[in-house]
């Protein structure tokens, strides 16, 4: 294993403690590994909070800051966060306008988002609402399953929730938009290499040189197939045609584009596959509204992307291009 | 001491139980990159190794607690210190179990809160009968010590029954296709695989063997 | 190899598909590999160019757009661009004020540039200017090398430059500016595992599973030494030692603080990193005035990272903090 | 024609210059990988083919041309294509060889040219003997042109002297410590290797061997 850590024990607070000392305007509890708005609590405003397994960096804590998270709860590695870090953070961002929890759909995350929302409420009367993202189209939705895993909507979901919050919407409002948008948005993603897990020390599965696995989770969860490598323009479509085929999303439609890096995947290769994607969307007369090509929902030094396509309509789309100042997501201010 | 279960002998079951996941975190973790994320053995021997300094600190106390308030105390521990779907599984397990135990420490009283465990665990993760998860061992667990038991057999005859049914239980999900938590993403891909929670639990009844506290 | 292409051969211009496709403020003269600003030439402006090997994206092209570069010049990977891309570039986002050229110091880069700058000038009078960035401490800097090479400082300088030229400064005053920010930087870098070339297809150099490499080049040039793995502390000493030693930084100076990623590594490991740098600053009495953690001058897929360090007066920091939109950097609007 | 340069021998002469390089381009990069970056090979191969392409256009002209315009349009292409040190460093060889071409067709001429495109590569470059450059290959080779000839020997034999001074040139360049360009880096570790650049220079002179240039 080669990675730039301390010890594999430590990596999670020593990474808070770089994102503490690199980011001024946000505050650490190293306790409750919650990073939070240095202005926090924002009286009246509807506070967001979310997190999870740390590894996906920068989701959650790089989008702490104006007009998207108040706080982010980072679990260890690839592991939901404890109920505890999410009663910490939902008092720390309290202002009285009540928290809308953003919970990716992972049983652990659920649960313990769940015993978190509870504490508080019961500590604090703080008024919680919880928003579950299930994005991702490699899953089967069924009752067979635990549903689809929560990803690439969930950053479009906290710019655009947090954009509505700091317009002083209400707690139901704004967790009405957030619904919207994890109802409206789908992902898929690709592996072509494992990602390996400090604590383990090893790649978490085996993938021989010529393969890749369609359909990946974000921890490493074998995906839908594994299939020799193709092209960056047949993955694309590998990836695009089920998630334009799920929705559905149809001729006309406006969509936020989001390519996005798992980790080991360099930008260049992310504008490959983006040439690919708009490629795709332009032959199924769907426009893209707005892009966003990077490593915004990685799985540690995983080489790999997913492609998220969120339809929009013009309110979305103002939220969307609303100010936001965090760490990964920054324009208009 | 062999048919009441003092705070004591739960102190060295639980004990017991983390020096086997910390023995088996490897194992576990393997189980769980096959069919999950590669962290159950991480998390719960981060969990229960938190929990023995939490038993260290209870053990310290005067009187030493009884068995009821050291469940509690480790259901508590495991479910701010494991997170992941395992954290509050077995954190509610632990906890119910303590709480039911609160008054008596009898082996009837035992199975009862091992019940009350089971049907916390049923709360949360809403998992039935061969789902693939930790369920498939604790339920046939659980329902050997009241069998055991009703049929007048020891705490160390329920005990060792509970054992040699949660491993059964435990074998019996490798061929099932999970339907709960993060396996059943894999759909028909997580057959042939055991599962890591169930095996956790078989480690917690195999302690009971280990320890004091049958006798 | 295991990269999100189509052919080794046709890399570049299909990431420059996805850039125009991601980018509508951005224009690409596909024909010369240059990626421009929509609104070029910018009338009495001084423009901007840079460019260099593909490869280290987001640089160049992650870099135009408003406050920062004018146009960049795409060439093949690794390999610096030809004459005829700067000239290209320099008639497209010539404004009439002359045009600065920022040149990474390796002999094809400058070689190139210099016929460039030659062959523009010849056509249309153009005047053109080029500052050359020298910041990496691993290389000696001695009559008996090539000099120092270009890295991290490279970003620093565009950016600030790309303000400098904004607020309407004349060329002469511009890459003044440009040469006090290469002055005042210096950077060093690490790889964990080499990089692959597309059109090699196996990885540029071997290192052993507990090695890395100290000093290493943005190109997978082999660096100062071959090492044993050290935690991100030791690693943070030998990146940070030999800066702070060149300038010399001396207690009391301030600095901007950029921990770069080299393409395979993630965010986390970079905020690891980033603690232990900020820490080693402190305790040299250094203050930190700004930072910049991410990937942002890569080298295709490699692991590692590199640190640049560069000190900063107020008139430095001023045109930092003054707006930039870019694709890869983005502030203020 | 053994004692002319044509524009057809020119022709052949880049043409087999260009097909050893692509049949080499992975030992190019090879020994650029070791010093460098990985990129020579395919660098010149680039270029090369792209030349070979405007060679069949003004192979195509009426009347065909002449050596020197060939060389100057190889050197011109070489300069849009090829980019990295080489594109400049190679190009104005060819560009300034071409030019001095551009009157005669004897072998004196083509001594004088190959001392001209030196002299350029000099000027761009600043290599000097010794620095592990395409320098420690070329210039020997112009130099046993120019002596081969002021000796009597056919411009065969004086090709021959060049490909014999331009390997041994290359072969001298492994033990050498680079100076210039990207391997300059490596300080003492460059030791060891051989000059990619150089490498090239002597496929070059080789390539005249191989084709109708000398006859
Ligand atoms: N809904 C559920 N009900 C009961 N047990 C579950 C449920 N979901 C998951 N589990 C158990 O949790 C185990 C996984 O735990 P762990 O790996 O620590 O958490 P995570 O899946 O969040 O990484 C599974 O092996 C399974 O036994
Ligand atoms: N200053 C110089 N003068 C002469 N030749 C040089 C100089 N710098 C580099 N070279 C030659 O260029 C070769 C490298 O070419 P290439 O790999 O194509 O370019 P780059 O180093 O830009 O990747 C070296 O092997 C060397 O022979
Ligand atoms: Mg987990
Ligand atoms: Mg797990
Ligand atoms: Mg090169
Ligand atoms: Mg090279």
């Amino acid at each position: 294993m080669k990675k730039i850590i301390n010890d594999p024990s430590t990596v999670v607070s020593d990474a808070l403690n770089g994102v503490e000392a690199a980011h001024p305007e946000l505050k650490v509890d190293h306790q409750n590994k919650v990073i939070y708005r240095g202005d926090s609590p924002r009286h009246g405003k509807v506070g967001i909070i979310s997190g999870g397994g740390s590894g996906h960096e920068p989701l959650h804590g790089g989008f702490v800051g104006l007009g998207m998270l108040d706080a982010a709860c980072a679990g260890e590695v690839f592991t939901s966060p404890v109920p505890d870090q999410m009663v910490a953070a939902t008092k720390l961002v309290d202002g009285g306008a009540g928290v809308l929890h953003v919970v990716k759909n992972y049983t652990g995350d659920v649960l313990n988002f769940e015993m978190g929302a509870e504490l508080a409420a019961a500590e604090t009367g703080v008024e919680v609402v919880a928003v579950v993202t299930d994005d991702d189209v490699a899953v089967q939705d069924s009752t067979w399953t635990a549903g689809r895993r929560g990803v690439g909507v969930t950053v479009l979901l906290e710019k655009i929730a947090g954009a509505a919050a700091e317009q002083g919407r209400g707690l139901a409002e704004v967790a009405d938009v957030a619904r919207r948008v994890n109802a409206n948005g789908r992902s898929m993603g690709a592996a072509l290499t494992s990602c390996t897990v400090p604590a383990v020390g090893h790649p978490t599965f085996e993938l021989g040189d010529d393969e890749f696995e369609l359909g990946v989770g974000i921890h490493g969860e074998p995906g839908r197939q594994r299939l020799p490598l193709v092209p960056a323009r047949e993955l694309a479509e590998l990836l695009v045609e089920p998630i334009l085929a799920d929705l559905p999303f149809d001729s006309g439609d406006g969509v936020i584009a989001f390519v996005n890096g798992l980790g080991g995947t360099p930008l260049i290769e992310l504008y490959v596959l983006y040439a690919e994607v708009a490629r795709i969307l332009a032959a199924h007369g769907v426009t893209v509204a707005r892009s966003l090509v990077g490593p915004f929902i990685t799985s540690l030094d995983m080489a790999g992307a997913s492609v998220t396509l969120l339809k929009v309509d013009d309110e979305l789309l103002g939220l969307w291009d609303a100010p936001v100042r965090t760490p990964a997501l920054r324009w208009g201010i | 001491m062999t048919n009441s279960v003092t705070g004591a002998a739960i102190d060295g079951w639980l004990r017991a139980f983390a020096r086997l996941v910390a023995e088996h975190e490897d194992e576990l973790t393997r189980l769980d990159a096959a069919i999950g994320d590669a962290d159950h053995g991480a998390n719960m021997n981060r969990g229960l190794t938190a929990a023995a300094v939490a038993l260290d600190e209870l053990a310290a106390g005067d009187p030493p607690p009884a068995a009821g308030p050291r469940l509690t105390k480790v259901g508590m521990t495991l479910i701010s210190t494991v997170g992941g779907a395992a954290g509050p599984l077995f954190g509610t397990f632990f906890l119910r179990m303590g709480n039911a135990l609160a008054e008596q420490e009898t082996p009837t009283a035992l199975a009862a809160a091992l019940r009350a465990g089971l049907a916390g665990v049923v709360q949360r993760g809403k998992a039935e009968a061969g789902d693939k998860t930790m369920y498939d061992a604790l339920a046939p667990a659980v329902a050997a010590v009241e069998t055991a038991l009703a049929a007048g057999g020891s705490l160390a005859d329920a005990l060792a029954a509970a054992s040699k049914a949660a491993e059964d239980g435990c074998a019996a999900t490798v061929p099932l296709v999970a339907r709960k938590g993060r396996a059943s993403y894999l759909g028909e891909r997580s057959v042939g695989h055991q599962d890591p929670g169930a095996t956790t639990v078989s480690l917690f009844f195999r302690a009971a063997l280990d320890s004091g506290v049958a006798g």
